[in-house]
């Protein structure tokens, strides 16, 4: 195992080298840069040229992109220009905002997802099968930046139950407790997709799983219904299932972008975003890489679990 | 084309996809009608008229921002988003499915490449993407199409990788090669077909979340332009709008779901039309225990007074879509104490379900037990309520089953899965458990018994499997082992000394075996008495020896010339003018 | 047993590497096959036998390319088979042709069985679309099946219906040596009795070669001319099987015989 | 299955057990902290450094700058400065410094801090120059030299007469910041800024908050409020709801749909029209717009006052001409500018045998100023089109659409959207209607317009040191720019906020700017 995962971490690096390639020659080449983003309307030709020297952006594309990976292999990502603080810093700040939301939405879908998809499983064809079908398709057929608002109206608007957004209180705010109070609805928001798709995963594996062999053999040995259903079944099912819970990982993480907009949570799909668009090169290098790092990473977790799991996997 | 009949009329036999079809095909029509219908000019503004709420005057669904009529708008902008959606949804499929395809059929370094180069565009910035398209290509719908492609090939690109590497190694690949097939044939020939259900499938997820998608780039120029509608472009526009004109966003919105919902019915019922294993049986999830539907339950007859095991007029069928087909049809069997009765048939004889039946481990749906009696002692099993039933099931009944590597969990230490069937039945402490499954491994002769609980079933051979599954039907002290085929799928020198074990714990024990077989080698080995089923009927039954040397029946006399026997098998070669074709 | 074998294995060795591992333990090696070496004549059928795991499988996918041999060499017709198989899968599947255990997993699920059958029309036969229909209809009608059924699909068929089917494309190209890997094991046995006396007649009809594989010794008297045990990727004994198993000389030849349950 | 009942029943309790039981103590901002709703968070907060309207509005409460806006209009008053003289020929400016103020960190304010920090934006020798860069530096490039007087007084000599000296002086880049700071910070500057303003900094979340808290050695009036929090709020539906659900006290820029929301009840809600102005650039050398009467019949065909008073809610008032009426001394109220009239400018089109012309048309996705571009964009189309003028819109992402638009329309659009805000009359037009400003001499006139006169005009505005002489020659100018309509003139922002009903003395500013000074809450 420690093999395994030391082969997939080496296989991560020419994937994010491939990456901050092709990102570089994007930013590169798509109209707009720096200088426009921070003139605006007063980009003239001697004040962009200023600015370009300024921030480094007059030499060849060659030389910035190995001054850039030069600096990346000395741990230094460089500064952002946009927010003028190193790159690593803000980087690390909203990933771990991110990691935060992403994990606790996780988890959430995880559960969520789980159960409905067992408790569907179980049912098949009957009424609690298709409410959960029906739920799973409202969850992931509704525009999420929809639900997050209308989550907001209700519980922080006209409930007043929940914060309405940010990370902390702004004032006398700090503290798990106070976290997790602005966590609820943006974590819940973020659930609904991952939810409907691993509920959906679950139900087709636990069914997959219930005609087999093995499971009847626990019956003929009179195992409970739950044991039945929560020892055998759902432990093969979730052979299947902790893969896509990978990949939701990943989408999760990258695709907080809506909530993380709607809920002003500080998190780095935002900030690549906002980065994006004023064309803060090193702030997109540096953001990308850590999202790709992570996402990577993530799914190499999900395959470690899997194969922790299932023993077969490895031999 | 039969074939694509019978494949609609199993997707309409699916009410839920039936309702998605129709759902789907309602929206199809209304958007195809554009033209015709009698709509309002969906681009026609009207500022002073902006933000009617549904049911206006002169607008049904209310107008937008603009004092659009958003009705016109909606069949508009959906003609063109489910276009986008489709269009975008089979390009990905194409794209992504052909690397899925080289990735998973030709494996090696082509597969760790490919699928290396689908984790960078997963993680891929998709905005920059976007932002590369509209320097290059401008902005416009048509060019978002691109970038929601380019997201989604990674989608298709893993789910189809998966299948295809399980077909590599299938044999009917290796026999299309062996036919002269070459590697591109055989992918596009050979595997594709068997790839296209996951495809559909993704095609059928994937379009609702393109439609959505789209919205997601209008900021950044890739949508459609200004005025033209899609609902994307709706969604965003309604976003603006939300705390106050709600409607704005719903209207669109809820189409979306329509669209996504319709769109995720059918594709199950695509996927369940075409999995061959539903094809003849409604699909469905076996039960706690067979179900049973007995017309008349037979009066309490005293049976066979000394029986342990009393089987009268027992009938099983199987709905089917196309009805009830009974494969057992009547069978009368008794067990005495310590008693080794032998069932023996070919496949379809209905041996194996008469075995399952007894403790009503039959499927069910689509298993149905129609009628008899099970008596096991003073006990109806076939009336026996769910907490009786568990009790007995690896309590007093036990069962060894065919193949143990499928039979037994494959996740679960067989120690813990031993454990498990004591701990159903006792109230033992984990180390007293421990100490049985110990003590049992020794009975069943398995070497290195603290090893071996420690071992997933892949690890062990065949035959130790078959031994840790018969240390755990012995683990309660069973009166009755029902053994469904135990040593079919073991070498013979293996078999043999399972059929010694088995043979010896039934002397110690007393235990009565049931033994289902199709091999009369075997049955002659271990049981006294042999019942010979054909066609869900008991065509004979007597004394092992009796049956062998004298049978009585027709079909037992066939059966028994089939059988090569060492030493005189070329008689075999002879051809037997009683026997019907295959 | 005159002339060129028509199969001849020398040396054949197969061992089985390990995945590939940058780090951690390297894993031994498992050898499938130590060196076997064997030849079968023109018409003559050939006998394996052995328990799982002995190498009869992989001896087989060797002699029909299915397989790479580490080592050795195997001649079909007096051709090296990997001078066959870099001519083109065509010319190989020409000479050789294998029957596989499962009957219904050869089988394409998705594919009419007149789909599978005209494969080997096309690639190895090399027949104009044209004549296809009336050598699909002799096929058929030459494994006592009915015509009728070529455009139905795999599940539709028994076990045995699906056996004979397989065997019709592995003749359809004409290649005169078929490999029959356990091709009765997983069939009832009054089927199995009638698939037995098919490839006895075809092999008459069309004097074919078998290399005939299984663990059912019964089953091996009952075709093969010659027979050879194997256990742990060798071969241990060889004889005409009527005297080599009423008085098997090797121990292991002598424990599998007495293993087999009698009537 | 009753365990699974029992599971998601067990479930269900312990969320709603769960749930109240966490709930922290409700975090009740107390009166004398204000909190205001952003639209996004500041980029710098190095006056030198920063170019966003966002940014101003938390600078002009830590910084002050040697003049000032008189509150309430665009008229500069003194602030770090007690006085000023301007030489006869308008090149030397001495001004005469207040006494007794020093920065946040203790370091006295004076003439040498004055120089250091102008000479930091335009000496790229200077040793703090390594804190840019500064965009805005080239408000002062008419600097020859900085001199100290005497510790209170400071001279600035110019290379030539130049009259917006005083106004660019007021904007934010001319904000003084403390030379001890900016040498021990470098460029961590930008995040720990230290002034002689009414509030000191003292805290700067990332994407979280900016709080601020009263300067208790202010040298004039105190603030009357302890500590300011400045909230960044992206989304207006989101800081809409803070603002219901009274997460904020203020929030500014409310999406004009929004504003229903707060009409009566606990709110009140500040307009305040502003130095802003929202047109077309026409193309005048390449299409159907080169003639004269087809952008007249475009200024015709377009329904203002519906664009400002139903798509934009009344937060915007039509416009008239080039030069925004806030700029009253130079303002010309008796134009009449173009009012809608379809009939006319078909009429006009067809004397230009315009009719049906194909247009292209930029527009943006987004932008500072812009509004609702897309909206505004497609009711324009929907205008014309009733005219007979085929428009094809082509929308793009603000910085893309900046490089495109900055680069000069050329033969690929014919017209496209534009906001500019600015302090002075002089800015707007010089930047990019002189012939010297078209795209080629690197300035920003995209449509090519040129008229010698109004160069003329315009230079020599800038000359003039006296207001009501220039007032008039900017009179001229708009004259001028209307009649020959290389623009379509759409409107002018009011820019809007929306208070709770407990703050007190809150104002707008034409400025765009956001004094927080004399605000308190009850």
């Amino acid at each position: 195992m420690p093999a395994y995962v030391l082969g997939r971490l080496l296989a991560l690096l020419p994937v994010l080298f491939g990456l901050s390639l092709i990102v570089f020659l994007i930013m590169a080449l798509i109209p707009g840069d720096p200088a426009q983003a921070i003139l605006g309307s007063y980009a003239t030709p001697e004040n962009v040229a200023r600015i370009n020297r300024d921030l480094g952006l007059d030499r060849s594309l060659p030389v910035q992109y190995l001054t850039w990976l030069g600096n990346v292999v000395t741990g230094d990502l460089g500064r952002s220009y946009s927010l003028n603080r190193p790159v690593l810093d803000e980087v690390l700040e909203r990933f771990s905002a991110t990691l935060i939301l992403a994990g606790a939405a996780l988890v959430l879908a995880s559960v969520l997802g789980l159960l409905a998809g067992i408790v569907s499983a179980v049912y098949q064809y009957g009424l609690a099968d298709k409410l959960v079908t029906f739920a799973v398709l409202i969850g992931i057929s509704l525009p999420s930046f929809w639900l997050g608002l209308l989550l907001i109206l209700l519980f922080a608007v006209r409930w007043r139950l929940l914060p309405v957004s940010g990370m902390y209180a702004i004032y006398g705010g700090g503290g798990l407790v106070d976290l997790l109070w602005h966590l609820i609805l943006p974590a819940t928001t973020l659930a609904v997709v991952a939810a409907g798709v691993i509920a959906r995963l679950t139900r087709s594996a636990m069914l997959e799983v219930l005609r087999q062999d093995f499971v009847r053999t626990a019956r003929a040995k009179g195992v409970s219904e739950r044991g039945v259903v929560f020892r055998h079944a759902l432990k093969a099912a979730m052979v299947t299932v902790i893969p896509v819970i990978g990949i939701q990982a990943g989408f999760v993480l990258g695709g907080a972008v809506y909530i993380e907009t709607v809920f002003q949570w500080p998190g780095i799909g935002r900030m690549l975003v906002d980065a994006i668009g004023t064309r803060d090169i090193l702030l997109v290098q540096g953001g990308v890489l850590v999202v790709a790092a992570s996402y990577v990473l993530f799914n190499l977790l999900a395959d470690v679990v899997q194969r922790l799991l299932d023993p077969r996997i490895a031999a | 084309m039969k074939a694509a009949r019978g494949f609609f009329a199993r997707l309409l036999r699916n009410r839920m996809a039936a309702a998605g079809l129709l759902v789907l095909a309602l929206i199809l029509a209304v958007v195809l009608a554009a033209p015709i219908l009698p709509l309002a000019d969906p681009d026609a503004t009207d500022p002073a008229r902006r933000l009617l709420p549904p049911f206006s005057e002169g607008a049904w669904l209310g107008t937008d921002a603009l004092g659009r009529d958003l009705l016109a708008r909606l069949v508009w902008g959906s003609r063109l988003s489910l276009a986008v959606g489709v269009a975008a949804s089979l390009l990905a499929a194409v794209l992504g499915s052909t690397v899925g395809l080289l990735a998973g059929y030709l494996g090696g370094w082509t597969d760790t490449l490919l699928m290396r180069g689908i984790d960078t565009l997963m993680a891929f910035p998709y905005l920059l993407l976007a932002l590369a398209i509209v320097a290059v290509l401008g902005p416009g719908l048509l060019n978002a199409l691109y970038a929601v492609v380019v997201v989604n090939i990674p989608f298709f690109a893993r789910n189809v990788r998966g299948v295809a590497a399980g077909l590599r190694h299938r044999e009917f690949v290796d026999a299309a090669r062996l036919s002269g097939m070459g590697s591109a044939r055989i992918l596009l020939q050979e595997v594709l077909p068997n790839v296209m259900p996951v495809i559909v499938i993704t095609v059928s997820t994937t379009i609702g979340w393109m439609i959505l998608e789209t919205a997601g780039l209008s900021f950044l120029g890739l949508g459609s332009q200004p005025p033209q509608a899609d609902l994307g472009s709706m969604l965003g526009e309604g976003r603006k709008v939300l705390i106050n004109a709600p409607h704005v966003a719903a209207v669109p919105g809820l189409l979306v779901f329509l669209i996504v919902m319709s769109m995720n019915l059918i594709g199950d019922g695509v996927r369940d039309a075409i999995d061959p294993r539903l094809r003849t049986g409604l699909p469905g999830k076996p039960g706690t225990a067979t179900r049973v539907e007995r017309p008349d339950v037979p009066a309490g007859h005293d049976g066979d007074a000394g029986a342990l095991l009393d089987v009268r007029n027992l009938k099983v069928a199987f709905d089917t879509g196309s009805g009830r087909n009974l494969a057992v049809q009547g069978v009368d069997l008794a067990v005495a104490p310590g008693e080794c009765l032998g069932i023996i048939g070919e496949s379809g004889s209905g041996k194996s379900v008469t075995a399952l039946a007894l403790a009503r481990l039959v499927p069910s749906p689509p298993g149905v037990i129609t009628g008899g009696v099970v008596r096991f002692e003073k006990d109806d099993l076939l009336a026996a309520p769910p907490g009786l039933l568990r009790r007995l099931r690896g309590g007093r009944i036990a069962y060894v089953f065919q193949d143990p590597l499928t039979t037994l969990h494959p996740l679960m230490r067989v120690g813990d899965q031993v454990i498990e069937a004591i701990q159903a039945h006792q109230r033992q402490a984990a180390g007293a458990a421990r100490a049985r499954v110990h003590e049992l491994f020794a009975a069943v002769r398995l070497p290195e018994p603290d090893r071996i609980m420690q071992a997933y079933p892949h690890e062990l051979s065949g035959g130790q499997r078959q031994r840790v599954s018969i240390a755990m039907a012995l683990a309660n002290d069973p009166d009755l082992i029902i053994a469904d085929e135990p040593t079919t799928a073991l070498d013979v020198t293996v078999q043999a000394g399972i059929l010694d074990l088995l043979a010896e714990l039934r002397r110690q024990r007393r235990l009565a075996l049931v033994f289902i077989s199709h091999d009369f080698g075997v049955i002659a080995r271990i049981c006294d008495r042999v019942a010979v089923m054909h066609g869900g009927e008991i065509v004979e039954t007597g004394p092992v020896l009796d049956v062998l040397h004298r049978p009585r029946h027709s079909y037992t006399r066939r059966l028994i010339a089939a059988v090569p026997v060492l030493g005189r098998a070329k008689e075999i070669l002879r051809t037997d003018p009683l026997e019907a074709p295959a | 047993m005159s002339g060129a074998p028509a199969v001849q294995v020398r040396d054949l060795v197969k061992t089985y590497r390990p995945r590939f591992a940058l780090f951690g333990r390297r894993r031994k090696p498992v050898t499938a096959l130590g060196g076997v070496s064997l030849a079968v004549a023109p018409g003559e059928t050939l006998g394996i036998v052995g328990e799982s795991g002995c190498g009869k499988t992989t001896l087989a996918r060797c002699l029909v390319g299915l397989l790479r041999p580490s080592s050795g060499q195997v001649l079909v017709a007096g051709q090296p088979i990997d001078r066959l198989a870099a001519e083109g899968p065509a010319a190989l599947g020409r000479s050789v042709q294998y029957v596989f255990q499962d009957p219904i997993s050869s089988l394409n699920p998705r594919r009419t069985i007149r789909q599978t059958l005209a494969v080997p029309l096309r690639f190895l036969a090399g027949l104009p679309p044209g004549d296809h229909p009336a050598r699909l209809r002799e096929l058929m009608e030459g494994v006592g099946l009915d015509p009728a059924m070529l455009d139905r699909y795999p599940h539709e068929f028994s076990g045995g219906q699906a056996q004979r089917i397989a065997i019709a494309r592995a003749l359809a190209a004409g290649a005169r040596v078929v490999v029959l890997d356990e091709p009765v094991s997983a069939l009832d046995v009054s089927v199995q009795a009638q698939v037995l006396r098919l490839l006895v007649e075809l092999k008459a009809r069309h004097d074919l070669t078998y290399v005939f594989i299984s663990h059912d010794l019964a089953v091996v008297e009952a075709l093969a001319d010659r027979v050879v045990v194997m256990s742990a990727g060798a071969v241990v004994e060889e004889g005409r099987p009527e005297e080599l198993f009423s008085a098997p000389s090797h121990p292991y030849t002598r424990r599998l015989v007495a293993s087999v349950p009698r009537l | 299955m009753t365990v699974i009942r029992s599971a998601l029943a067990s479930l269900f309790l312990a969320g709603l057990l769960v749930l109240p039981a966490l709930r922290p103590a409700d975090a009740q901002i107390p009166a004398d902290v204000l909190v205001v709703g952003q639209i996004a968070e500041p980029a710098s907060m190095d006056p030198a450094v920063s170019t966003a309207t966002n940014d101003f509005r938390i600078l002009v409460n830590l910084y002050e700058g040697l003049v000032r806006y008189k509150p309430g209009t665009l008229e500069v008053e003194p602030a770090l400065a007690e006085s000023w003289t301007i030489s006869e020929d308008g090149r030397v400016y001495e001004f005469k410094l207040r006494q007794a103020v020093t920065f946040h960190d203790g370091t006295p304010f004076d003439a040498e801090a004055v120089k250091f920090n102008f000479e930091r934006m335009l000496d790229e020798n200077h040793p703090a120059a390594g804190t840019g860069p500064f965009p805005l530096a080239f408000f002062f490039s008419a600097i020859e030299k900085v001199e100290v007087v005497d510790p209170q007084t400071v001279r600035f000599t110019l290379t030539e007469a130049f009259a917006p000296f005083l106004s660019n002086l007021a904007y934010p880049t001319g904000l003084i910041v403390s030379p001890s700071a900016v040498t021990e910070q470098g460029q961590d500057y930008a995040r720990n800024p230290v002034g002689t303003g009414p509030f000191r900094f003292v805290e700067w979340v990332g994407s979280q908050q900016v709080t601020i808290e009263r300067n208790p050695d202010y040298w004039g009036e105190p603030a009357k409020l302890q500590t300011v929090v400045f909230r960044p709020i992206a989304d207006a539906n989101t800081r809409a709801a803070e603002m219901l659900a009274g997460g904020i006290d203020v929030m500014v820029e409310v999406p004009p749909d929004a504003l229903g929301q707060f009409s009566g009840g606990d709110f009140q809600v500040h307009e305040q029209a502003g130095p802003h102005l929202w047109f077309l650039i026409l193309n005048t050398r390449e299409g159907p717009l080169q003639d004269k009467r087809v952008r007249q019949a475009v200024n015709y065909a377009i329904d203002k006052q519906v664009i400002a008073d139903n798509i934009l809610q009344g937060t915007a008032v039509p416009a008239k001409g080039p030069i925004a009426p806030a700029f009253e001394w130079a303002y010309d109220d008796t134009i009449e500018g173009y009012p809608h009239d379809p009939d006319k400018a078909k009429a006009l089109l067809a004397e230009a045998g315009a009719e049906g012309a194909r247009l292209t048309f930029y527009v943006a996705e987004s932008g500072s100023g812009m509004l609702d571009p897309v909206a505004i964009g497609t009711a324009i189309q929907a205008d014309l089109a009733k005219v007979g003028l085929e428009v094809e819109i082509q929308t793009y992402e603000w910085n893309t659409y900046l490089a495109n638009v900055n680069a000069g329309l050329g033969d690929k659009a014919d017209m496209a959207e534009m906001a500019w805000m600015t302090n002075d009359p002089d800015t707007l037009p010089y930047l990019t209607l002189r012939t010297d400003a078209l795209p080629e001499n690197g300035g920003f006139n995209s449509g090519y317009y040129s008229n010698p006169e109004l160069d003329r005009i315009l230079d020599e505005a800038r000359r003039e040191s006296e207001q009501d002489k220039r007032g008039e020659l900017y009179r001229q100018a708009q004259r001028i720019i209307v009649e020959d309509a290389p623009w379509a003139f759409i409107a002018h922002w009011q820019q809007n906020a929306v208070t709770t009903g407990t703050v007190q003395g809150f104002a707008l500013q034409p400025s765009f700017f956001l004094l927080l000074d004399d605000v308190s809450k009850q």
